[in-house]
């Protein structure tokens, strides 16, 4: 069953010093803007954050790694326009980076949710992001070994949820939702809308509730908007 | 033709390339250009890494919607036929074979196929790796667009890289301003000169390259 | 109690030890009767291997669709909040540790929780295995339903299991028709019993048992 | 772009000898009857077949089973009141049989499609289908390494097809379809219906075109109208 905190700051607040947090989006797109202002409210610290990117311009994920919150990140492209707070602290060695391709990225996530112990991609076989790695020949062809990721939490956002927690996204906005949605042991989802059980067809339903601990609904925002409100 | 050349051009000769009813993903900066050259004949189906089959032109004016971006982050529209599916299907779709054709971009390509856009090696350089591996290691042919040359003349197109590789043996055309290169088993065969002669590429390149 | 459970009084027992939101799924035969004795209060969500949370009683009459089927291909009913996915996202719910509880039956149990399940080993017994490997290994709580005996009298709650593995220290629960066992690294624990006496059972059982 | 073949048999014409086939559906729900019909009248034989069971009574795969067109069954469960053909011939020696754990089963067909060259999973492992193979502890606990499985074809059912290819299924009838979908070099889909592209709305199809070669019409027929047709 879910939890229905009463907003953002609630659905957050024990969220412990030292904890894995899956953080959903892709640049603005499925960003769970309201959870990571209230992740930037509360007081843990010692994270580590796994997201598409590093935080973009001073505000957000950006705030949180110049808020030093944020030990080590987890990612697969930090260089961005914007992305001069992770610059800088990447820079003078205050920020651990573990540099994943894309796609090993999101299925080392659907492995954690999946309960697959470690696999065989062929991606980054034979570049320095294999260095260190366990390479194997299968049918000619070399693969590397790796590992699944767990988050101790996943914050996404998605578009509708309805009391089942069983979830539907928004175009692109779905990106790393659904499966960083499976592989922490308590995810917190903001939506556009709750509604009743009984009103999303079952087919269509890309999440389900199974997966979800708590749902809060929080009013899309643009990052221009965003920023306006931070400065 | 007697002159070099302009992306545009060189995007028209890629989108030119593409055998009709493709499903192709188009790396973020540069390859993105393609897209304006596909016609509409060629039912070309783009792929985009964010999770999108189907993807239209940039999004203008009242079309752009924040939850329908590109892999470079600008708002695009969705064609009928579309489809939307998460990050591990997408990159399923890529590493799984499925991709007919990628392009992209390239500091470095070897004569053997190697493939180096992603990180310069300097020191000081944030690494930024995004879906390059995924797409070298996995759609079904590479093409690269980029300059023959460096902005201070070293050639790109080299015998070994000397940038960190992206993928291993994977590109198989090199569209340049001045030549289009098919990188096979047998050596580097030039198909089309621009502004230039295939005598003139051989002596200005350190590797072998025939008709 | 003064008799041995029925098999309805045994799924009762679990029905009622299934903590409220659990999502669980109950093997095919027997645990399936589980689902008769869950209240709405308990807002149990059962899953089906097959591809769905949500599913509802069996389908009576008009009800049954060839297309919604439970894992022993039985048509039953979808309720309000219902899924559907496809097999290997229904195999990562189970075998991520997503399900709280999974109820099957058993061939033998070990002490140490192994369970057998899937085959008995006799020369020409055709092997399946279905879901059940699955379930053992990921499932938060593995609860299994059986008599405590075979027709012959052998206790089937047993130091170690003779006939091939499911799957290894995975049971936490056993209800038979003479008493609930909790399985614990402390050894096999006696909740209750019917029919017979914790003395009885410790004296026809090849495991130590205690209260 | 798909095929539209005229029929079922056209559909399989090319099917060559020694093919691996993947045969979605599990039990009636998502087998699609029309194109096992059809595989049984082409004459391509030696095959591979990839299921969840291993056929019933006599018709669809179990009369393809029992016409000797099949080499090697691989299947979590094979073993069913009604699955006389297949027990004939495995206890006389006459097919091969290579069981799965379901969930194995699954997984291993995604890795097909998605380009993974081997995975560990928990599942099986201490049992007697983990027997010779490699099996690694990863954080304490054991698993068993798993190789994908790749179709040369897939048969699936599905509900509706747009012009596209793109794939909507029916309630579990799902189950199989989606990964087989992937990991096959021509998959051949049966549906209730062809819609114009455009009419499936892009957040709700399962299976995208990309993996769909070629698209069928075939009528839902029931199990019992199967048997009545073929007795």
């Amino acid at each position: 069953m879910i939890e229905l905190p009463t907003d953002p700051d609630a659905a957050v607040s024990d969220l412990k010093d030292g904890s894995t947090v899956l953080i959903g989006g892709f640049g603005e797109a499925g960003l769970p803007f309201a959870l990571v202002d209230a992740l930037l409210r509360c007081d843990a610290g010692d994270l580590t954050v796994v997201n598409n990117n590093a935080g973009n311009g001073d505000t957000g994920l950006a705030a949180l790694l110049g808020a030093g919150r944020v030990r080590k990140i987890i990612c697969s492209y930090p260089r961005q326009v914007d992305s001069w707070i992770f610059d800088g602290l990447y820079r003078s060695g205050k920020i651990e980076l573990e540099l994943v391709p894309q796609g090993t990225l999101a299925e080392r996530i659907r492995a954690g949710g999946a309960g697959i112990g470690a696999f065989y991609t062929p991606t980054g076989a034979g570049t320095p992001l294999a260095a260190g790695k366990e390479v194997r020949t299968i049918e000619g062809r070399q693969y590397v070994l790796e590992y699944p990721i767990h988050g101790d939490v996943a914050l996404i956002r998605a578009h509708l949820a309805d009391g089942m927690g069983n979830l539907v996204y928004r175009k692109t906005g779905r990106n790393f939702g659904p499966v960083m949605a499976t592989a922490a042991t308590t995810t917190i989802v903001e939506v556009d809308r709750i509604v009743a059980i009984g009103s999303l067809d079952p087919e269509i339903v890309v999440t389900p509730g199974i997966f979800v601990d708590r749902v809060v609904v929080a009013e899309r925002r643009s990052v221009k908007e965003s920023l306006g409100a931070s400065a | 033709m007697s002159a070099y050349l302009t992306r545009s051009e060189m995007a028209q000769m890629v989108a030119r390339d593409i055998p009709a009813g493709s499903y192709v993903n188009l790396g973020i900066g540069q390859p993105t250009l393609v897209s304006d050259y596909l016609t509409a004949d060629q039912h070309v189906v783009l792929h985009t890494e964010n999770g999108m089959l189907g993807m239209g032109p940039q999004a203008e004016g009242d079309e752009v919607d924040p939850d329908l971006v590109n892999a470079g982050k600008i708002a695009v529209t969705e064609l009928p036929g579309a489809a939307y599916f998460h990050h591990a299907d997408s990159f399923a779709i890529m590493r799984g074979g499925h991709l007919d054709i990628c392009v992209m971009g390239a500091f470095q390509v070897s004569a053997g196929g190697d493939l180096a856009n992603w990180h310069t090696g300097e020191p000081g350089a944030i690494p930024a790796v995004g879906g390059a591996m995924d797409l070298a290691a996995g759609a079904k042919e590479v093409f690269v667009m980029m300059t023959l040359f460096t902005k201070d003349g070293t050639p790109k197109l080299v015998p070994k890289c000397t940038y960190p590789l992206t993928g291993v043996g994977c590109v198989s055309r090199v569209y340049t301003e001045r030549a289009v290169f098919h990188l096979t088993p047998d050596g580097i065969s030039v198909k089309e000169t621009f502004g230039t002669s295939i005598d003139e590429l051989a002596e200005s390149l350190d590797v072998a390259v025939v008709a």
